[in-house]
């Protein structure tokens, strides 16, 4: 059995260490909050080895299938006899994969912010603020309850949100932040739906009878929810499209992308953390957490899950190639691979070979967080080298930084699926499992492996190839051993965690999977992210017009691309027009006019009435005696002759 | 043929109805206060016709000899004697015949329409003997109570005109 | 325990300040504040003992005397698991409140006092089970209110002193009509004022569909029911930090709480009968208050335009008419009254020393005051229904209890009022975001000081009660519902009936 | 007996008591207002003593409640002539328009 | 002999004094102002003692005078109002040349009331009436170098005159259809017939124009501006407490019989009174004005109680007039102090009031709370009483009606309160001294309007009188 106190230690150390961060860290003398932090971390990391290593090696497999556990639970809030809010820890092999990546990511990013973030005035706000994430995240991950799983999912929404605004007197960090949390607080409302849904027709939240009861069977539950509908389309469905949804917008999914890319505002390893290798994924985790659900019960929502994928991988791809902020390209690309991770769980089926997809996804997500974080990680340090985003200050930089520019290439090849690194392992299973299930999109991503090791290695030519440029750096160096030794220790997992069979430990029924290589199939993959190295090489290597007249023969289209297709015009113009313009300023208007309006001409006609009838109070004795004996005489006829 | 009875009843009507009207209605306050006087004498009459002459008296000597004189001597304190009065105006005259005509149909219907039912017990005597002890008597028919309120409302009236009337010589 | 104790601890407070000096007020104030604040955790404590003792009925505590006989008005006293949560809710505030007020810098006395006598109208209002009682603490906070504001707020507060007064006057105008329908006509054959006794003979169905309106559009007035909440805006921003604190924290609840206790709890048919108005009505006030947020410029409105939206929530909640729902709608009763209470706090503290509550004056205040604008922003995250503060527990009570409901229009209800998170992100976010970060925009900004002890204690005390109930929902959320269960078992009892 | 009945007593009264309240409305002079009231309470004193004879004779209220209003009707009258005769002081008027400066 | 006494001994003690007074003024010397003031005090507050012990029940003259211990009571009442607004005039009358004059008056005035009060046939009603008002309509002028204090007193004495000339009418034709004059035999003679509804309205107006029902309470805003504030806070306490029982007492016996009509008159009259009377003080500047349609307002609530069940409508009555001295008299307290010191009466002048005197600040503001019927005053309880004296018959509308009411006399009331406590004027009234009467006066009032509401016992006593009325 796995001991419940230490997957709760490990969850809870970070947050006390966002406690005593949060409360104290100013007090704390020089870089004791980033040591805290650091250390918590480190025991954390530590903790989920052994935790997952208990799982996988010695309680996990029971008789060959990877069982669901629920080693501690406890009621928080119930609503209802059927319905509370369970705080439970779930352990099965995504969970426990989870763990180990967040932890790790998070110790590295701890430990890289140790140089990075050095003298920085809320060095302490930002130790907490990356605990409170961890901890979110780990929650998240950890969730048995689809409640729990929506409580830190916003927590981490709002940690995400304070990173992103850490450099708070920046407007356009502020910003940024902002649209992070508002555009997926919007995705939430669609998993708070989607809950909402779900449970009513499973009569819980928790996962596991969650899943037992909606998977397609004798229960009355999953004829329940199928056979209800709204609009022609059933209940489930409903509900896992807004499930879906709300992961959409976590991991930056087309239509809900738009805020990845601006919260490149917050500090790189943020970005590298939270933007790149956690949080980000968290939809796919959720898509995952319930794929019984999605592939047994409601092909048509996964159909949609797959079309969002690889739509957002191509879309992002595409507008990679046009950037020139380098934290941007490298959203891009982390919404182009999460765009890979979706539409291998689209295309995945359950069980067995079947369930390539699932797996692949899993392992995508696994391998990417490694070689994302790490050119986050890395562009970060070059960032910090030349203090600035924009590819036009950067240029042969591999002289100064070659400790990075190693990492930074292991990166590239990693994400571009070069053989042996650890990417091509997990996008070989992707593509094989969409070529299996669906013909179209196998060719689209095709396109986009292409696009991706383009864009990529335009990226790396750009910075440490290219033209010299001369930084008036006031630090000659490439940075501490607290920021170099992350990238190190990144780049050697970025290697090789490839190697890993990913399939004897995480698959979409619990059984293990045997992967074989086909070489025959990695052809072609291969061949083309190669092509596109080539591409990048022959435009970048040297600084050279062609790209910029490439360009200008697009023309129109490269505009789009470049503009993003226009999709933060075509929200601004739906917040700012119509939500402002037409709903809340109309609301604001009816309110001060028409509603009080009401009160105060009530109040009005009051007085009004008050004063004109005022003049019967004329002063003059005889009116008086008028309506004295008019009074009388009228009430005389009323009851004499009306009332009586 | 009516009896005289009847005919008496009808000119001390007509006087009083008539010296009424012109009593509200004419112009020179003097020549008002005399119709009143005719008006309330006429009143008078009537109390004798109806055989209470102790009333007739009372209404004479305090009407006639005490209030009218009040009202005469009032007249010539505030110098308005020889003036023609304003008239009202047309409009209230208006609305105030309406209402009088109003209220003085109804109350006329009613009264015609009421049936009043007559005790028809034995008249007691209405002499000056009679008043005198009831108006000191305190057991039933004794009125010796109101006697004496009545007393002490003559009393604060009297303080209350002195007070009032009387010239006040702070005032210039 | 005596609950007597609740009412005459403020009352003596009272007159204690009354009669003591300028300087002294303030102090005896707190201590009321602070010993009242022992009480009802004591209460609170001593409910948990007793409410499950065998024998225990639904109000406990219950002391039951002779008031005014010939009218059958007792002197009716008891609680529940609700009624203790308010209570605790209204110590929480009036504590804050009065820390807040450190600095009020005329007519001390008079200040406290009436703050004094504001909590224990409260208090008196939430242990009442006698009609008239409760009508008369209704009654007895209204003046108060309109003094703080009148005396000692800012901006044109006279016009929303009388606003307000006159509002709430009418509230329980109509609170007072529906009081003497239910006296008079109840099963009961005699005329009551007892709220048990009534409950459990019942009332004719046509006597509640005559007066289920009149009591819960006047209870509804004081919780800022759609369209009668205009009252609000006006009055919140216009009073002194305290009064604000205490209007949105204490007195909006008041209504909620008559809404259900007495409206819903006595008129069950009635409810159920009119319900999908009370539906429509608070899911429009939920959206509609929160896109009229999004408009304010001014800090205190925008606070008090998301108190209409979000009291909107404890109207859909009781509408709803699911225990669920209901308990959803009291936890958010406490959960607003906390927040609204903390964010009052922090925009008083910043207008102290600003000057200014205009969102667009202001800004990188974070830079300068990093414990109020902390403050504000946990106050804000609690708005948007951050888990682990209170606002979350609350709405998602709400939620989950009106989704039990499947009728299309509840549905749509449901849906609607969720969309509401969402536009309430955004106007937080726009007010923390240009008050709060940014840079800072007017330089004697710099010179500023943070929050002063008193203000770190109430913000603190409040922060506590806050993360107390999101962090651990259980014990509030047990509290509570047995006594939300109880009220509408009354609905579901006369289902049985039929 | 006289063919004149209480009804011919009672519509004479009557139309004085509207008399007097016609007086009372339309003149203006307050020595006139007066003059309508003595009227008036005059029609009243002619009703008690006709219901006193004609209905219900064997017991004097009637005559003794007419007896008393012709006191008070000079208590009255005095009072209010002293009031008058202060006002005419004051005003140097006794136009019961003039005395309207308490109004509205 | 006894008996006359204990029955009489309101009257008894009030005649006494009105005779030691003419004995006083008989003399060649006369008493110097602050003597007298000081002998009136003791007499009052040995009067109000007084009439306490010894009473009893029974009639006099034939049943023309009836005392009760309801009667009693009620007539302690008007002893305590009559004390406290003696108090409260002290200022006032100091300056008075004619106090003596003014003290018969005034006890004449109050003789009259008692009489009223214990009548028991109609020709002592009217009596006791006619005395009540025309000594005050006397004393109304009582400030005699002020033109609006003859204006006051014409249109007093005028209006007064012609009411009672309807009200006499109208006896006239009840005594032609019943035969009596006498109460009890009247109750058991009146059946409905329309000529009794006419007689009835007419009597009726006698009673509105007392209490100042619309429309007959035209005189009332001018009467109570004009006279000195003494006479204004008889009128509207005394008089009105006075005739509100008499009404309440002479519609539940002698018109039992057309209960039915005059509930539908009480109802019609209190609609048109409380609007008119809450429309009317909305716009008021004038504080003495303002108080008398807000009087005019209370009526209405009053009427509202009587036209309900009779112990519970009469006793509420009574509980709520008793309020209503300490209201009212409390809110004339100050007017009439300031007033007295200034010669101010507008609301305007009352503009920081608080920051000079807070003492009287407080007072004003509990009395118009207390009159508004805000908790936890006593006029909360009392109006609330009232109301639900007049619910019981069922009669929801007017509920309704009276309810919202409420809400329209609370603005006019909060204005009061907004300029004392809120205006801040640049000149407020300097600190003005109160002397120890007026102190005495206003701890009365405070104290009665703050106790009052909660001691269950004194309405319970009450109800116990009312009981078999």
């Amino acid at each position: 059995m796995i001991d419940p106190d230490l997957i709760l230690i490990l969850l809870f150390l970070p947050l006390l260490s966002f406690v005593i961060n949060g409360l104290f860290g100013r007090k704390l003398p020089g870089s004791i909050a980033g040591m805290l932090g650091s250390v918590s971390i480190l025991i954390s990391f530590l903790l989920s080895m052994s935790v997952a290593y208990t799982y996988f090696f010695q309680v996990g497999n029971i008789s060959g299938v990877y069982e669901s556990l629920v080693p501690f639970q406890m009621t928080w809030l119930r609503f209802s006899e059927n319905f509370s809010i369970n705080i439970g820890l779930l352990a099965d092999p995504i969970s426990m994969m989870m763990i180990v990546v967040v932890t790790f990511i998070s110790l590295m990013v701890h430990i890289f912010s140790l140089g990075y973030m050095k003298g920085e005035e809320r060095y302490a706000t930002y130790y907490s603020f990356l605990s409170l994430f961890t901890f979110s995240m780990l929650g998240l991950v950890l969730a048995s309850n689809i409640f729990q799983t929506y409580i830190f999912w916003e927590l981490v929404g709002v940690s995400s949100f304070l990173l992103i605004g850490y450099y708070y007197q920046k407007p356009s960090a502020v910003a940024a932040s902002k649209k992070a949390f508002i555009v997926t607080r919007f995705a939430d409302l669609g998993f708070l739906i989607g809950i909402l849904v779900l449970s009513y027709y499973s009569e819980t939240f928790e996962f596991v009878t969650l899943t037992e009861r909606l998977v397609p069977g004798d229960s009355e539950y999953s004829q329940a929810a199928s056979s209800a509908g709204f609009l022609g389309i059933s209940a489930l469905t409903w509900g896992l499209v807004m499930i879906f949804i709300g992961g959409a917008g976590k991991s930056a999914m087309f239509p809900l992308h738009i805020w990845l890319p601006d919260a490149m505002e917050g500090p790189t390893p943020v970005s590298a953390l939270i933007h790149a290798a956690t949080m980000v994924v968290a939809g796919v985790y959720l898509v995952a957490r319930l794929f019984p659900v999605f592939s047994l019960a409601c092909p048509v929502a996964l159909d949609v899950v797959a079309w969002t994928g690889i739509g957002s991988a191509l879309f992002a791809a595409l507008i990679a190639c046009t950037q020139t902020d380098i934290k941007r390209v490298l959203a891009y690309s982390t919404m182009s691979q999460i765009g890979y991770m979706m539409f291998a769980l689209g295309v995945s089926g359950y069980g067995g070979e079947q369930g390539l997809g699932y797996m692949a996804a899993m392992f995508h997500l696994f391998t990417h967080a490694m070689f994302k974080a790490l050119l986050f990680l890395g562009a970060g340090v070059i960032i910090h080298y030349v203090h600035s985003n924009d590819l036009k200050d950067m240029g042969g930089l591999r002289k100064v930084l070659p400790i990075t520019s190693i990492t930074f290439l292991i990166g590239c090849l990693a994400i571009a699926g070069i053989p042996p690194f650890s990417g091509f392992f997990s996008k070989e299973e992707i593509l094989l499992a969409s070529s299996h299930s669906n013909f179209g999109i196998y060719i689209v991503a095709l396109i986009t492996a292409g696009l991706t090791a383009f864009y990529m290695f335009r990226l790396y030519f750009s910075i440490f190839w290219s033209k010299k440029i001369e930084v008036n750096s006031g630090h000659r160096h490439e940075g501490s051993f607290s920021m170099l030794a992350p990238l190190l220790i990144l780049a050697v997992f970025a290697a090789i965690s490839g190697f890993i069979p990913f399939g004897s430990f995480v698959t979409s029924d619990g059984t293990v999977l045997e992967t074989h290589f086909h070489l025959e199939f990695s052809i072609l993959p291969v061949s083309l992210s190669v092509a596109g190295i080539f591409f990048a090489w022959l435009l970048y290597k040297n600084t050279s017009s062609v790209p910029g007249r490439i360009a200008d023969k697009a023309g129109t289209v490269y505009k789009v691309i470049y503009k993003k297709f226009y999709i933060d015009e075509v929200y601004e113009f739906i917040t700012k027009k119509i939500i402002f313009q037409l709903i809340a300023r109309p609301a604001a208007w009816f309110d001060k006019t028409i509603v009080d309006g009401m009160v105060n001409t009530a109040a009005a006609a009051t007085q009004v009435f008050s004063l004109s009838i005022s003049g019967f109070q004329s002063g003059k004795l005889q009116h008086y005696a008028f309506y004295f004996i008019g009074g009388a005489i009228g009430l005389a006829l009323l009851f004499i002759y009306y009332l009586s | 043929m009516m009896d005289p009875a009847t005919i008496v009843f009808y000119m001390l009507s007509a006087l009083i109805l008539g010296a009424g009207i012109l009593a509200v209605t004419t112009r020179k306050i003097f020549r008002a206060a005399i119709y009143l006087l005719f008006s309330l004498t006429g009143i008078a009459g009537l109390y004798f016709w109806m055989q209470y002459e102790f009333i007739a008296a009372v209404q004479i000597i305090v009407y006639v000899g005490g209030i009218v004189v009040l009202i005469i001597f009032s007249i010539f304190l505030t110098h308005t004697g020889g003036m023609d009065m304003p008239a009202a105006l047309k409009s209230r005259k208006l609305f105030a015949a309406l209402a009088v005509l109003s209220g003085f149909l109804l109350t006329v219907t009613q009264i015609t329409q009421h049936s009043f039912n007559i005790s028809g017990k034995v008249a007691v005597e209405s002499n000056v003997r009679a008043i005198g002890l009831g108006m000191l008597g305190t057991g039933e028919g004794g009125f010796a109570l109101p006697f004496e309120v009545v007393s002490i409302l003559l009393l604060s009236a009297m303080i209350g005109c002195i007070v009032i009337a009387i010239k006040n010589p702070s005032r210039s | 325990m005596n609950l007597s104790l609740l009412i005459l601890l403020p009352a003596i407070t009272s007159l204690i300040i009354l009669f003591s000096g300028k300087e002294q007020a303030k102090r005896i104030a707190l201590g009321g504040a602070l010993i009242q604040l022992g009480l009802t955790i004591f209460l609170l404590m001593c409910f948990w003992a007793d409410s499950n003792l065998p024998g225990a009925t639904q109000f406990i505590y219950e002391y039951n005397a002779s008031w005014f006989p010939a009218l059958q008005i007792n002197y009716h006293v008891g609680v529940d698991g609700i009624s203790v949560a308010m209570i605790l809710l209204t110590a929480f505030v009036v504590f804050a409140g009065i820390l807040m007020s450190w600095k009020v810098d005329r007519m001390q006395k008079e200040f406290f006092f009436l703050l004094t006598i504001l909590g224990a109208g409260a208090y008196g209002f939430f242990i009442s089970l006698d009609l008239f009682l409760m009508f008369f603490f209704l009654e007895v906070a209204v003046i108060p209110k309109f003094m703080l504001i009148g005396i000692w707020g800012s901006g044109k507060k006279i016009y929303s002193a009388n606003k307000l007064a006159l509002m709430l006057m009418a509230g329980s105008a109509l609170v007072l009509i529906g009081m003497f329908g239910v006296y008079f006509l109840s099963n009961i054959g005699t005329a009551s004022f007892d709220l048990v006794q009534i409950s459990a003979n019942g009332i004719p169905k046509d006597v509640q569909l005559y007066f289920f309106p009149f009591l819960f559009v006047g209870f509804g007035v004081f919780t800022a029911l759609f369209p009668f909440h205009t009252w609000v805006p006006d009055g919140h921003s216009s009073a002194p930090t305290a009064a604000s604190m205490f209007l949105a924290g204490i007195s909006m609840k008041l209504g909620g709480y008559g809404c259900l206790r007495v409206a819903t709890y006595l008129m069950p048919e009635a409810a159920e009968h009119y319900s999908w108005i009370i539906i429509l009505l608070a899911t429009i006030a939920i959206i509609y208050g929160a896109f009229a947020t999004m408009m304010q410029t001014d800090l205190k409105y925008m606070n008090a335009y998301s108190s209409v939206s979000h009291c909107g929530f404890v109207l859909l909640g009781i509408g709803m008419l699911t225990p669920t729902a209901v308990t959803g709608a009291v936890l958010q009763m406490v959960s607003h009254g906390l927040m609204t209470a903390l964010f009052f706090a922090a925009i008083g503290m910043l207008y102290e020393r600003t000057h200014t509550r205009e969102v667009a004056k202001l800004g990188g205040l974070l830079k300068v005051m990093p414990f109020i604008s902390t403050v504000f922003f946990i106050a804000g995250l609690c708005s948007l229904g951050l888990p682990g503060l209170s606002g979350f527990v609350a709405e998602m009570t709400v939620f989950v209890g009106s989704w039990e409901r499947v009728e299309l229009l509840y549905r749509l209800a449901t849906i609607l009022a969720c969309m509401s998170i969402v536009v309430t992100a955004v106007y937080i976010l726009r007010a923390t975001g240009k008050a709060m970060m940014g840079p800072v925009l007017n330089p004697e900004f710099n010179k500023l000081k943070d929050a002063a002890w008193n203000e770190r204690l109430a913000g603190v005390v409040l922060i506590a009660g806050i993360l107390a109930m999101g962090v651990m929902p259980f014990w509030l959320k047990d509290l509570v519902s047995p006594g939300a269960l109880n009220i509408i078992e009354q609905i579901n009892g006369v289902a049985l009936l039929k | 007996m006289s063919p004149i009945g209480l009804n011919h007593m009672l519509i004479l009264s009557t139309a004085l008591f509207f008399i007097g309240v016609y007086g009372f409305l339309t003149r203006r002079n307050l020595v006139t207002l007066l003059m309508s009231i003595e009227l008036i309470l005059n029609s009243v004193n002619i009703n008690f003593l006709a219901f006193n004879k004609y209905l219900y004779p064997e017991k004097l209220d009637g005559l003794f409640f007419s007896l008393f209003i012709i006191a008070i009707a000079a208590a009255e009258a005095a009072v209010a002539i002293a009031i008058i005769i202060n006002l005419y002081r004051s005003h140097q008027s006794i136009d019961v328009e003039d005395a309207d400066s308490l109004r509205y | 002999m006894s008996e006359i006494f204990s029955l009489l001994k309101h009257e008894f003690c009030l005649i006494g004094m009105i005779v030691f007074l003419l004995l006083i003024k008989i003399r060649s010397k006369e008493w110097s102002g602050e003597s007298l003031i000081r002998m009136m005090n003791v007499f009052l507050v040995f009067n109000l003692i007084f009439g306490f012990f010894y009473n009893s029940t029974g009639e006099l003259f034939d049943s023309m005078f009836r005392n009760s211990g309801l009667i009693a009571f009620e007539k302690n009442i008007l002893n305590l109002a009559l004390l406290i607004i003696h108090l409260q005039s002290v200022a006032w009358m100091k300056g008075h040349k004619h106090l003596t004059e003014f003290y018969l008056l005034l006890l004449s005035s109050m003789t009259g009331m008692f009489f009223l009060l214990s009548s028991g046939n109609w020709l002592m009603f009217y009596l006791a009436l006619e005395l009540s008002t025309i000594p005050l309509a006397a004393l109304c002028n009582f400030d005699l170098e002020k033109k609006r204090s003859g204006e006051a007193a014409m249109k007093m004495i005028m209006s007064s005159g012609f009411s009672s000339c309807i009200l006499l009418f109208g006896l006239s034709l009840l005594y032609g259809s019943t035969g009596t004059i006498d109460f009890a035999e009247m109750a058991s003679a009146i059946e409905g017939t329309p000529l009794q509804i006419l007689a009835f309205i007419f009597v009726f107006t006698g009673f509105a124009f007392k209490l100042s029902v619309a429309p007959f309470h035209f005189w009332t805003a001018d009467v109570y501006e004009g006279s000195p504030v003494a006479i204004t806070a008889y009128l509207s306490v005394v008089s009105k407490g006075t005739v509100v029982f008499v009404l309440a007492s002479i519609f539940y016996t002698v018109f039992n019989g057309i209960s039915e009509i005059w509930y539908d008159v009480l109802v019609i009259s209190a609609v048109i009174t409380m609007t008119i009377g809450n429309l009317f003080a909305l716009r008021q500047n004038n504080m003495k004005r303002f108080l008398a349609f807000s009087s005019i307002a209370q009526v209405a609530y009053l009427l509202i109680g009587i036209s309900g069940s009779s112990d519970l409508g009469m006793s509420s009555s009574i509980y709520f007039v008793l309020i209503y001295v300490f209201s009212n008299l409390g809110a004339f307290a100050v007017v009439a102090h300031i007033s007295a010191h200034t010669g101010k009466e507008n609301i305007g002048d009352y503009n920081g009031l608080y920051k000079s005197n807070p003492g009287m600040s407080w007072l004003l503001g509990i009395s118009l709370f207390s009159l508004a019927g805000i908790p936890p005053t006593a006029g909360f309880f009392g109006k609330l009483f009232l109301l639900t004296a007049g619910a019981e018959v069922g009669n929801w509308p007017l509920i309704i009606f009276a309810a919202l009411n409420m809400v329209v006399s609370l603005y006019y009331y909060l204005r009061v309160i907004r300029a004392v406590f809120m205006e801040d004027e640049i000149q407020p009234l300097s600190k003005l001294d109160i002397g120890t009467s007026s102190k005495i006066a206003m701890l009365f009032c405070v104290s009665g309007i703050l106790l009052l509401g909660f001691t269950s016992g004194l309405y319970e006593y009450i109800l116990s009188l009312s009981y078999g009325l």
